[in-house]
């Protein structure tokens, strides 16, 4: 697969990974965050970490999208689809979020357990399959429970778009989309960052395919203003080494620059089309509930008045409520950077992949999971008899 | 030192955890499912092997009988039983209507989305429990969801495994005209206590479905014919399409007529009373626990004996004779004094108002 | 964050809104309303049905060769390594 | 003389014909059904018995193996193959993996009512044609009707019976740290043809399920091995959940860890492909025509060549070793140089888009 | 079971039969027609006319509801079910009866076959379950396919008046409720019995069940104006060898009156509160099409103006088409009593209660599926061996 | 012509439209509507869930006995046979 094998080149990864050794300053410890659960996942599936070099260390970063959504809006989606009689449609690992606990005491549920309850909910592909099964039920509300970062909404606003040129009677969408630079802002002024210090951050490795979208440009002020170096990668596991050199030469010589990995498919002003699409159906919340970061100023975006016929949360007068995570999950810290899965007492015991306590054990993106799935190995010793 | 936690799940909702796609993908969630609900049900050396399959000792002399049943009944809880012990009953009574000892069990489950768990935990104790009365071990067995709406809750096909001694042969070929035709007990109960749970019928009966199983039975009519085992010539049991159904199977694969004696079929009071009810004929409603034997005429006195010798048997009647006829008719005599054939069961037997 | 992946446009449907791309042997119907200029040939990024970017393949070709000259490093000093594309100055 | 009319049963519509709830009904439209679509599509003595199971010559010496799937795959017919043989295989393959040879298959059926004859008769015969192609004979069977929309078409649940040789002992505890681990060909390309299918994915691919039976496969390895059959350790079919899910199973039951190597997993190019579109891992979707071997180490190179020269093992590959570890990891050397865990399939695998 | 029981007992039977033979005239045949099913039913289920002198032939008459429904009813049913997209309730049996040869060439569909190609239709056991269905699915058309006689077209008019009641608004019943005494003069006047004599008909097993309802009077005509003995009876096997017996006798003493030997739940007058119901609903249609018969004057019900919203024939403006019977099926003949079952080149050769080809073949009411699941063995002699 | 059966009434419900009945010892709920005068022990005559009419326990008496004069007449002469109910004369 052309752009594809050449970044996962394991002769050139051991190549890199050298450098990387030569190159890391035993004197100091680089501490940098991936964003994106892209990178995430690059890193635990390819096994990306042993070839770092030992005094690096990546922090994991809120850049999943499942992650991020707060609990009180997948309790928004079941209420329309075991309420209202809507049917849900939503992406992938969505389904499996934990939602705050049902009506039938014990487990929470999730959109998959309230599928199971008789919730007519849907995984889709696209934006546009959502489009699609409102077509096909006429008399049948549908909704479609949008999330993600700028990767993910230009099609969403598509959907909306041509749902309104279509004057579809019946679709609406429940749009969580939500904004990259604002959580790296966020962030950036944490106290655990900013005053104490007790997250040490050298630098981000910036998002791929969101960068596409919207550019290089809006990370310039954190090189700028905050003197973190950022350098744009790809998902590829050498993109991903070749941007941890370029990090780790950043700080070695006192930089702190954007550069781009990525620019073979990013450019500094990103996808003009895509952004004008976006312009057109979207505005900018005042503020949005992040799991783990909490209420974040002008963090998502809302749908515009000229489509809030389109728009789940105006048509069927929903409410948000805000719900707490459960007491002993760590998500919270964890998307921040300030605590890794296995600080958490529940990983691994009650908080499993096969039934999650928290939104980063779901998406193989999310930081527990990942490390459940794929780096759980690391404190053994392999022993061939 | 390992700082891994130790292997550690969760354990299932039993009280109000629904079945969920994840329980039929074959991953953890799979075997999770199996491991808490099943294997405490069925518990036998042989499931515990955990193999994809049981590998079983071999018999030692006779022949392989296996017999294969899906069950799909609706409501799946019954008066007098459920699917679960339905379906280890019709399974071990196809083996056993062959003559044999069954042995073996194997279960295959499809599990509808959302379907109770507290439900599938009683169904499946309700198989182990019929399971061990009956002799057998469920040995191994499939599970798989389909999405809510492709299925009704819960299907269980079962499949068993026994062994006939030399000499038996109970196949519905061997019928010959002279035989004598006996039932082990009263027709209909099990058709008309489901019946009595639909909603659009919903009467309220004493009736309890006679679902049970027959091997030791058929073990009991075995052993009162030492050495002419072979004078026991049919043994078949008398499920969907009932008693009249099942004699027309037989006269149509030994080639011969019958003539039953409608006074002579036993049926219990309350069983009539909801036939005439629904229009329907109590002989064309399904039995679980009851079978049709067909022997020579010079054991039918020890083999009725037998059986009513039997706790599953004390019911048991002789109602009549096998005929010589080319048309393969199973004719009665009316209680009233005329005659009728009695048909193949043609379509469903349904509730008729006309 | 979100799985994208390139794959080459083989051929666009009438209209111009959607294409059918080639990854690896399968091929799959898009929609390239987000990159109106793509062409046959071209290699776009697929994300959710739809092709959200290019590659643009110099610069591709540009990262490669920045990977091969790790090779001519290995055993040299790391001082010479080019630059690659900086955004802002430091 | 009689004016009777012969017996004469209107021929099964099976051009547009559709299957109603009589033909579930146990009386003579069932009978219909299983003499005019079944029958002559598996025909054989043991079948045409007619009875509610069948009787069968025991095998001389060994063990007696069954294993039992359910079927319920959707769409019915996938580029490869169809419900029909899949059913077929996927039980074939269970005894198989037991080390046993397949002797005998039972069928279950759960239709839905209105499916079409047509697509049960092309189904039908292509079980009969993958049961003859594998040497095994479907001896009984069992056919129930479910109401539209409590059933997915057709749902096919069946049961092998096999004998396994003395001293072949296969099942998934028997792993043991050294052991190599095998795998007889290229992963994933079942369920990528399947999901190609499924019509909100729809994509176009050139790949066909590799379906098929493997007991001759089986029979190969056994026989490359005389007198030492018994370090044949572990033989297990790679379906539901893929090499992944398998691997970790038997590590599980053999209380062992495992290593793999990457880049010597055979995969498809376009498997691969598809795999990157979709988001998914070759290592998780599913097989019905390889397996996995676990053998002693010095009889590794003789099992490998076995496999190779065998059809249905061209592909085979040695992928890993087994490694001692309490905590029984399967993990992986990635193509990268990295090293990671190899999971257990969490819930389904589903496509991905983050 | 007090008033069934002992109307089986068989010892009574030997007694009846016994002067059923003292009283045979045996230099006179007797002809007899039954015009219920039920005492069809009767006759085969327990072998009455094994009892019945030789000279002595009972004739099946035309009062199966099943059976006179002629096929271009069933085709509107059909036709609501799949191209309306209805929800049509009906008996058991009507089920079964072929309708017209469908788009899916080759057999005829039936409302079960059309089920089987999606149709929603459903049995119910009652015209008040059709109700219940219609409540329970309040965004969906329900319509009740009603049959039957005088027997059953009350409680069809007590649902469509608590229909009205509760202002069901998707709730309609396609109304083929017939009317005996029609059908009786109708036969009396045709010409195989009237001119020809082909059908010698010597006197009625008059209905049991319809009498309940319409009481004896109506037959009075009959007795008067034909000359014919009409004895009304229960559907029990000693009521109709009763009757029988009364019908010999005033056959043997000259006599044409209207007897009723199933006094204990027939009067003269009928049922005055079912007789209202029917006449606050229905009112005379001005001809309607019976399978055998063909178009009969003043032969069925209609739903009256006022509750015309609960006519699907108005509701959904359905256009009533006659369709002939197969080709080779003597139906009509049959149930005009000028031909028997077995007098059909297709009595179980191409038509059997599996795939029936005709009406009569469906229902255990109807002649020819009568003859067929009961008296097939008529021919042949029993051999014991 | 349709199925019916009679059946007792084992107990009206409130406000009268539905009773129970009993046949021999299987209950069901009916509907009484259209024999508003029936009354706890009476038999009625039940058809698709509905009453439609009562059993006379005297006729009843009437034509059983009847039936059994039958026996009387066996060997006797059939002219003295009473005669049924006649509601028409000839
Ligand atoms: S292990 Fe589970 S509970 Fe703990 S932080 Fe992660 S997701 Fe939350
Ligand atoms: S046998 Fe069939 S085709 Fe012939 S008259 Fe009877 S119903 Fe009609
Ligand atoms: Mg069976
Ligand atoms: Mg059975
Ligand atoms: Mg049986
Ligand atoms: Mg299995
Ligand atoms: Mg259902
Ligand atoms: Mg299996
Ligand atoms: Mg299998
Ligand atoms: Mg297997
Ligand atoms: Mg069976
Ligand atoms: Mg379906």
């Amino acid at each position: 697969m052309k752009y594809i094998d050449e970044f996962r080149d394991g002769a050139i990864a051991q190549k890199i990974a050298a450098r990387l050794a030569t190159e890391a300053d035993p004197q100091r410890s680089y501490a940098f965050m991936e964003f994106c659960g892209g990178h995430t996942h690059a890193i635990s599936r390819y096994g990306v970490t042993e070839l770092l070099p030992p005094n690096v260390r990546m922090v994991h970063g809120p850049g999943c999208p499942v992650c991020v959504l707060p609990i009180g809006r997948i309790d928004l989606a079941i209420q329309l689809a075991l309420e209202r009689g809507a049917i849900v449609c939503t992406y992938g690992d969505t389904m499996r979020v934990p939602a705050s606990p049902g009506a039938a005491a014990g487990e929470p549920l999730s959109l998959m357990r309230a599928k199971a309850r008789g919730g007519d909910i849907r995984m889709v592909y696209s934006a546009a399959d959502a489009l699609q099964v409102a077509r096909a039920n006429p008399a049948r509300e549908v909704v479609f429970l949008a999330i993600g970062f700028e990767t993910t909404t230009p099609p969403t606003a598509l959907a909306i778009r041509q749902a309104a040129q279509e004057d579809l009677p019946n679709f609406s969408v429940l749009c969580c989309h939500v904004l990259t630079p604002a959580a790296i802002t966020h962030i950036l002024n944490s106290p655990e960052v900013k005053d104490w210090r007790t997250v040490p951050l050298d630098g981000f490795v910036g998002p791929a395919h969101v960068s596409i979208v919207i550019g290089s440009a809006p990370y310039e002020g954190f090189a700028r203003d905050y003197r973190k170096p950022v350098v744009i990668a790809g998902f590829e596991p050498l993109d991903v080494m070749q941007a941890v050199l370029m990090l780790m030469r950043q700080v070695n010589e006192g930089r702190a620059e954007v550069e781009n990995e990525f620019s073979r498919a990013v450019t500094r002003q990103g996808n003009a089309a895509a952004q004008a699409v976006v312009a057109e159906v979207f505005e900018l919340r005042e503020s949005f509930e992040w799991r783990g970061l909490g209420e974040v100023p002008v963090s998502a975006l809302k749908i515009k008045p000229a489509f809030e016929r389109f728009d789940a949360e105006a048509r069927f007068g929903l409410t948000y409520r805000a719900v707490a995570d459960h007491k002993q999950c760590a998500c919270g810290e964890i998307l921040r950077g300030v605590k890794r899965p296995t600080d958490c007492k529940l990983f691994g015991t009650v908080c499993t992949p096969e039934s999650p306590m928290g939104s980063c054990m779901v998406s193989s993106e999310g930081a527990c999971a990942a490390h459940y799935s794929y780096g759980r190995f690391r404190d053994i010793p392999v022993v061939a008899a | 030192m390992s700082t891994i936690k130790k292997d550690y799940v969760r354990p299932l909702n039993v009280k109000t955890g629904r079945v969920d796609m994840n329980h039929g993908a074959g991953g953890r969630a799979s075997t999770q499912l199996i491991e808490e609900i099943f294997l405490p049900a069925f518990d036998n050396p042989f499931l515990r092997q955990g193999h994809d399959g049981a590998a079983l000792p071999l018999p030692a002399a006779g022949r392989l009988v296996v017999a294969t049943d899906a069950h799909v009944i609706s409501p799946l809880f019954f008066p007098g039983g459920d699917i679960g012990c339905l379906s280890v009953h019709g399974t071990v009574n196809d083996v056993a209507m062959n003559g044999a000892m069954p042995l073996y069990l194997t279960a295959s489950f499809i599990l509808e989305e959302g379907f109770p768990l507290a439900d599938l935990k009683r169904i499946a104790d309700s198989m182990g429990a019929a399971a061990r009365e009956a002799g057998v071990a469920i040995v191994t067995g499939d599970t798989k969801v389909v999405e809510q709406g492709k299925g009704d809750g819960v299907f269980i096909s079962t499949t068993g495994v026994g062994v006939a001694a030399p000499g038996v042969d109970t196949c519905g070929a061997n019928a010959r005209p002279g035989d004598v035709v006996l039932v082990s007990g009263t027709v209909g109960e099990h058709g008309v206590a489901v019946l009595s749970q639909r909603e659009s019928l919903a009467f309220e009966t004493a009736i309890v479905s006679d679902t049970a199983a027959l091997n030791g039975l058929v073990a009991a009519l075995l052993a009162a014919l030492p050495g002419r085992e072979g004078d026991l010539h049919v043994l078949r049991d008398p499920t969907r399409g009932g008693l009249a159904t099942t004699l027309n199977e037989i006269a149509r694969q030994s080639g011969v007529g019958m003539l039953l004696q409608e006074a002579d079929i036993p049926v219990l009071p309350q069983v009539d009373a909801a036939c005439e009810l629904l229009g329907l004929d109590p002989l064309y409603v399904a039995n679980e626990g009851k079978l049709v034997c067909i022997c020579a005429p010079d054991v039918a006195d020890a083999v009725l004996a037998a059986m009513r010798a039997h706790p599953r048997g004390v019911g048991a009647a002789r109602i009549g004779t096998v005929t010589e006829d080319p048309h393969r008719f199973v004719q009665m005599a009316t209680r009233l004094g005329g005659r009728r054939v009695v048909d193949w069961l043609s379509g469903e037997q349904l509730p008729r108002i006309c | 964050m979100c799985l994208a992946l390139p794959a080459r446009v083989v051929s666009l449907t009438e209209g111009g809104t959607d294409a059918v791309v080639d990854l690896g042997g399968v091929r799959k119907r898009i929609s390239i309303a987000l990159v109106p200029h793509a062409r046959e040939g071209d290699y776009v990024i697929v994300h959710v049905g739809h092709a959200i970017g290019m590659i643009d393949p110099e610069e591709a070709e540009r990262t490669l060769a920045l990977f091969g000259e790790l090779a001519a490093l290995d055993a040299a000093d790391a001082a010479a390594v080019a630059a690659p594309t900086s955004t802002t100055g430091a």
